[in-house]
């Protein structure tokens, strides 16, 4: 009557997953009639766990919101790493602010865009900022990924660090950032029930598996392995 | 009697002299409507023409639209059936702390999509205030339906209706409903031939207003009744998902969202409310 | 069947108390100043404002007692009104006006139309104008509208305040008699024109200040108009005095002579038409004469009103050619003089 | 004559009898009012209240709160200056196509918040239809400022306050004004000392609506503006981020939010509408 | 000074034209049936309605000339209207409501409420309803307050719509003085009230249909009324006939002796009071006498109208009182008669 999956009942899997994985998913699901995949930002998917959404796993853009659904209880199962995002120094195409490098997103001329520090790609960005002893002029502090590289491509910010995947399936330009190339953030499944139903299982390890289909279409896509 | 002011010299179309606006004003909301257009035409000059038929073909756009459809207007329907009664009980019942009431009234509208969905969620969520009994009881719960999408649709439309139809309510005050009872008619008739019929164009008005929030409602409905293909997406769902993997569909589907709104707005309110 | 008003009728700062006043079948007009509280008595007949006390009671049923906490609502009293702001509803057709209480009785739509059409043929509107809105039509035309759309349900009580004010004079005439003939059983018409309680009131009702001052048949109410102004407005004199026997003697210390014995404090009310002028002492039966001054003229058509000061405060109305005549002109001495058979005794 | 009905022996205070309402009419809106304020209770009854001093000393929460009040005034008023017009040129003036324009202007409200944003930044910004205009010619640029904020509040608010006016305008007729020109009122005379005057529970309600839908904007605000402390941060941006780091934080802004416009809505709009 | 009014105003399917209407100063009564379009002429001239055609002049200045055009814009004509409906201001106090005017010509908050309070005191409004708002007054002091409104900006042309409808009796009398005495130097007064017409008027424009059908001096138009509606509202009789010398035979045969000589198709006009009813043949002066047929009586206060057939179809104004000694009832036969003296003749 009630609830998107009625999980092991009917046998259907149901699958809360961070809005950025939306692509990938739908291909990974493609033609799997028993698999229903729900998007919305992690934090908007660990509320509707905790508010009692019915789920039988679930796939973070990070480690915090994962954290969160565990220790409210909604998440029984262990979170496993499934696949890692790096940070680029993005500008629109054709670089019209000349940036060169991670330096010179301390330029006052520059409008530069970072992502806000409560969010993953935020942090990220501070953490890579501050060993690399830059002090960026930031125009705006954009609470998600996509309204960043929204911006970026749009050439209202001359330069922002987003993530590799969001670079590329936005068509922005990258420029090289050594400093970039450790900090990554990381992509987490669970199961929501501390005993899956094998066909849950079977949907966990198509991602934490080596070499299985989930966890290729990832890479595939340009998510980093972890 | 002095400064004869020179007009276009063909009365029969002009309107009443004593409605003339000034004219600094008919410029200024000239200049308003201008406004209120630009990003619009900005909007449609960046759609991806060429890309429009296959992007709007696609049988989740066409299933968003009709769940859209649905989630708005079952949601306007709810907004009148409540919101109705609510402006009238605001604007004739002499009530305990009005000015109270009709500010709390109000506060849905303030609080920012995704906090009024989590607000709908702690009350009517299967764990929630009512809604762990709805679920016990009756068996009952709202979110992940459409059902539930419509009841945060019009959790966040309703304030809307009741404000505009509270208004034009005092505005018309009780002397045609007193004339209406001296010929017989009672409550109920007096509300549905006389009452509501005065307060028409503020009826119509609310109402759209209620359907457009509610048509494009998407924080508080992703929140409370998640983001289901044929149950809960809507438009603006289909949007939001867009815009991570396809701008240009994005702007799309919003075009999408814009033609509709246009053509009910066109083909109903004035239907209601000839000049 | 009688309308029995018996209370009390609160606004912010100004009440109406009427005192056991009986409403009986047939025309009976309300006068009085403005703002004595006409409409109000209408209102709370209608059903539109509550008695604070005391009881209304209409055809024998009990209408309003707040101490028993009774109160019929407006729309169950079969009481119309006419309002004196008219009220027509702008979103209906001339039409639909007057069929509206006609749909509430529930008759059909096209019945409904055909009564309100007969009734606006009989109150003198085009059927050019029936299919318009009302702020399409001229002020005497609303008029009759709302005369029309009260009489549509053929109410019980019908209460017209003022319904001919901008009705013009042809149209009065058949109004009146409309009213007249009106198949409610009692029907309360509040009026400012002379005419119509002469015409058409079988019972006439003074308020002033929020009271009844007068109440009875249009000569009774003459006789004993009860307030000032209606004694102006039914153009009768009153003056206080003692009585003995046979004669008054008034403040002024003037003897009249009258018809009828009396004692004690009375007033001699007289109409102002029965009061005659002369230029010198009046010859004849006329005893009860005296020389008054002549304060001011008030032309009304073919009649002039003549106030006289002197040693009773007196009003006289003859016609303007004997004014003219009589070259009256304030300041002017002259003899004014009454039969004793026109005069009527209040105690 | 038929079936007396029992009241409260009460006269003095009871309301006049023909204003009085079908009994379940009021009944559904003391309901309606029940749900509307279901989801407040629920967010109220969930709220951190021991840890809500802390959460609330922060010196961001406050910077937020001004921003949010800045940005949200500023758009009322400009609502208020363009929208008055605009009503204006919609009710009284003939227009070409009155139901497209009027239809026209209530399309920023079912434009998704994001949409919304996009479609500013496609008309204002900096490589925008007119923005790039401003950047060259008068080095304006709108987003990332407190008047870009202001712009994207006003957008999404201003057809609210638009549609209300409008519909009071409609009923409110022209007799009054005819009356004021005939005593010597010109154009602006009238509009200020009888027009508005007549309509004022209309305008008052749609300043409210403008201001409390400006007040919880959020994804129009944040799409086109940016979000940057102390100058494009508002209260429901600061709740949004909130959401991701602390739920329990969120909720505590979000009262914050509704106890400021409970604050402003009480002592503000009652002062303009007194019964 | 001179209103003139020359031209065209169209609503849809009705047209008041009026051609080469000059107003001078003082009272001007303007009457007419309901729907002549007696409202219709003062909102042109106030500049509420536009002229289709032709040309309007307020005081030598044209005020609307499409084919020029030129339109004055109402607040700028100094033309104060009082409406048929009030369109009091319902946000502001009474004495505001009056005080409008005064302050859009630029008083101050105190002067102008001052002023305003002076005019209420004169059209009798009690000053304990100035600080009230329009809605908490009675429909009577309503039409005062709206009287005072339109008085206090001390119009040109002051154009007042059945002002005295609702106004009790003695008020009228008081407010017919203060029209009579306005300031404005014309006052155009539409009325459905024959005493206004007396005891006011210094000119008459008669409209009929959306067109003028006479104006004139009072005794004009009552000599010639140019419609039934007219006459009967003048108590004027019209009567056809051919004029040879001082006599005139009418359509019916009857053969009038008149004071003036002609020749050709005439009308005789005389009024209804100057014709007297016998039962027996009239001796004596009155050449004019006939046999006619009594067709109605129709009682007015202390006036009784009696409808004539016979030869020529006549009104005759009695008094009650004899109308009460002839007897008259329909169907009876009398003899009518009047004075060579009193006729207009009016080819
Ligand atoms: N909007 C309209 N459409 C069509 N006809 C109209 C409209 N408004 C008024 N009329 C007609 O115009 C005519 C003149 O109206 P006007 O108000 O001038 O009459 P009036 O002489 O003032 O009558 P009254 O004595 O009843 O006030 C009337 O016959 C009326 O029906
Ligand atoms: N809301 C109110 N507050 C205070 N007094 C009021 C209110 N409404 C009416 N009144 C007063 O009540 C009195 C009675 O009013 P009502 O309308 O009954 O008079 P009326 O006899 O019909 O007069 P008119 O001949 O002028 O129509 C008036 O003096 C009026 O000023
Ligand atoms: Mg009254
Ligand atoms: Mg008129």
């Amino acid at each position: 009557s009630s609830t998107a999956g009625s999980g092991a009942e009917d046998g259907g899997v149901v699958v809360m997953a961070a809005s950025s994985l939306t692509e990938v998913m739908e291909t990974v699901f493609e033609g799997r009639e028993s698999v229903t995949p729900l998007f919305a930002a992690s934090s908007t998917l660990v509320a509707q766990l905790v508010a009692g959404a019915e789920a039988d796993v679930l796939i973070t853009a990070n480690a915090a919101t994962m954290d969160r659904a565990v220790a409210e209880g909604s998440v029984r199962g262990e979170p496993v790493l499934i696949a890692v995002n790096t940070l680029v120094l993005a500008t629109p195409a054709g670089n019209p602010g000349d940036v060169t490098g991670l330096a010179d997103l301390s330029r006052r001329s520059l409008l530069v865009g970072l992502c806000a520090a409560e969010v993953p790609c935020g942090s990220l960005a501070q953490q890579a900022l501050s060993e690399a002893s830059v002090t960026p002029s930031v125009d705006t502090l954009e609470p998600n990924v996509r309204a960043l590289t929204t911006k970026i491509s749009l050439g209202e910010l001359d330069a922002g660090l987003v993530y590799a995947t969001d670079a590329s399936t936005a068509g922005l330009a990258t420029v090289d950032a050594p400093e970039l190339h450790d900090h990554r953030n990381g992509y987490y499944v669970a199961s929501v029930s501390a005993e899956p139903a094998p066909e849950v299982q079977a949907v966990i390890d198509d991602f934490t598996g080596l070499g299985s289909t989930g966890a290729e279409a990832l890479y595939a896509y340009g998510f980093g392995r972890p | 009697m002095s400064s004869p002011t020179r007009v276009r010299a063909d009365p029969g179309t002009e309107p009443r002299p004593a409605s003339r606006l000034p004219v600094p004003l008919t410029w200024v909301g000239f200049l308003a409507l201008g406004l209120l257009l630009l990003p619009i035409v900005g909007l449609l000059q960046r759609a991806p023409w060429s890309a429009l038929p296959s992007i709007l073909g696609e049988s989740e756009v066409l299933e968003a639209l009709r769940v859209s459809l649905i989630v708005s207007l079952a949601a306007t329907a709810a907004c009148i059936v409540l919101g109705l009664p609510l402006a009238f009980v605001l604007a004739r019942r002499r009530l305990r702390f009005p000015r109270i009431i009709r500010a709390v009234v109000m506060l849905p509208m303030v609080l920012p999509p995704v906090v009024a969905g989590t607000a709908l969620l702690f009350a009517l969520g299967r764990r929630g205030l009512v809604g762990q009994w709805l679920d016990s009881w009756f068996g009952v719960s709202l979110p992940f339906t459409t059902a539930g999408s419509v009841v945060a649709a019009a959790f966040v439309a309703l304030p809307f209706f009741v404000v505009t139809v509270e208004a034009a309510l005092r505005q018309a005050g009780d002397e045609l409903d007193e004339a209406a009872a001296t010929l017989g008619a009672g409550a109920w008739a007096t509300l549905a031939h006389v009452t509501l019929p005065t307060i028409r164009p503020a009826l119509a008005a609310g109402t759209a207003l209620a359907w457009a929030r509610a048509l494009g409602e998407f924080g508080a409905t992703l929140t409370f009744a998640g983001n289901f293909p044929g149950r809960t997406r809507t438009l603006p769902l289909e949007t939001y998902l867009a815009l991570e993997r396809n701008p240009e569909a994005a702007v799309a589907i919003s075009l999408v969202l814009m033609a509709v709104a246009l053509a009910v707005l066109v083909t109903l309110r004035d239907r209601w409310m000839p000049r | 069947m009688t309308v029995t008003f018996d209370g009390r009728v609160a606004r912010s700062g100004w009440t109406l108390q009427v005192d056991g006043l009986d409403i009986d079948e047939g025309v009976t007009a309300v006068i009085g100043a403005n703002g004595t509280g006409k409409t109000t008595l209408g209102r709370a007949v209608a059903g539109l404002d509550r008695l604070a006390s005391g009881r209304l009671e209409i055809a024998g049923a009990v209408a309003d007692d707040p101490a028993a906490g009774v109160f019929v609502p407006a729309h169950r009293r079969r009481v119309a009104m006419v309002f004196q702001d008219l009220r027509l509803f702008g979103h209906l057709r001339v039409i639909d006006n007057v069929a509206f209480g006609l749909r509430r009785a529930g008759a059909d739509r096209a019945g409904a139309r055909h009564q309100a059409g007969v009734l606006l043929e009989r109150v003198g509107v085009d059927s050019a104008a029936w299919p318009r809105r009302p702020a399409a039509l001229s002020g005497g035309q609303r008029q009759r509208v709302a005369i029309a759309r009260a009489l549509a349900p053929e109410p019980e009580v019908l209460i017209v305040d003022e319904p001919l004010a901008s009705v013009d004079s042809s149209g009065r005439a058949q109004l009146r008699s409309l009213l007249g003939d009106s198949p409610a059983g009692h029907v309360i018409l509040i009026t400012h024109d002379p005419v119509d309680v002469a015409t058409l009131a079988e019972r006439v009702v003074v308020l002033d200040g929020g009271a009844v001052a007068s109440r009875g048949s249009a000569a009774e109410v003459t006789a004993s108009p009860g307030c000032e102004w209606a004694a102006t407005f039914l153009g009768a004199n009153v003056v206080p005095g003692r009585a003995h026997g046979t004669s008054v003697t008034t403040e002024g210390g003037l003897v009249l002579d009258v018809a009828e014995e009396a004692a004690g404090p009375v007033y001699v009310t007289f109409p102002a038409h029965a009061v005659t002028l002369h230029r010198d002492r009046p010859a004849g039966s006329a005893r009860n004469a005296w020389q008054a001054e002549l304060r001011r003229v008030d032309i009304d058509g073919e009649r002039a009103r003549v106030h006289l000061g002197g040693p009773v405060a007196v009003k006289a109305d003859v016609t303007r050619r004997s004014a003219d005549e009589l070259n009256l002109q304030p300041g002017l001495t002259i003899w004014a003089s009454f039969k004793a058979t026109e005069v009527t005794i209040v105690t």
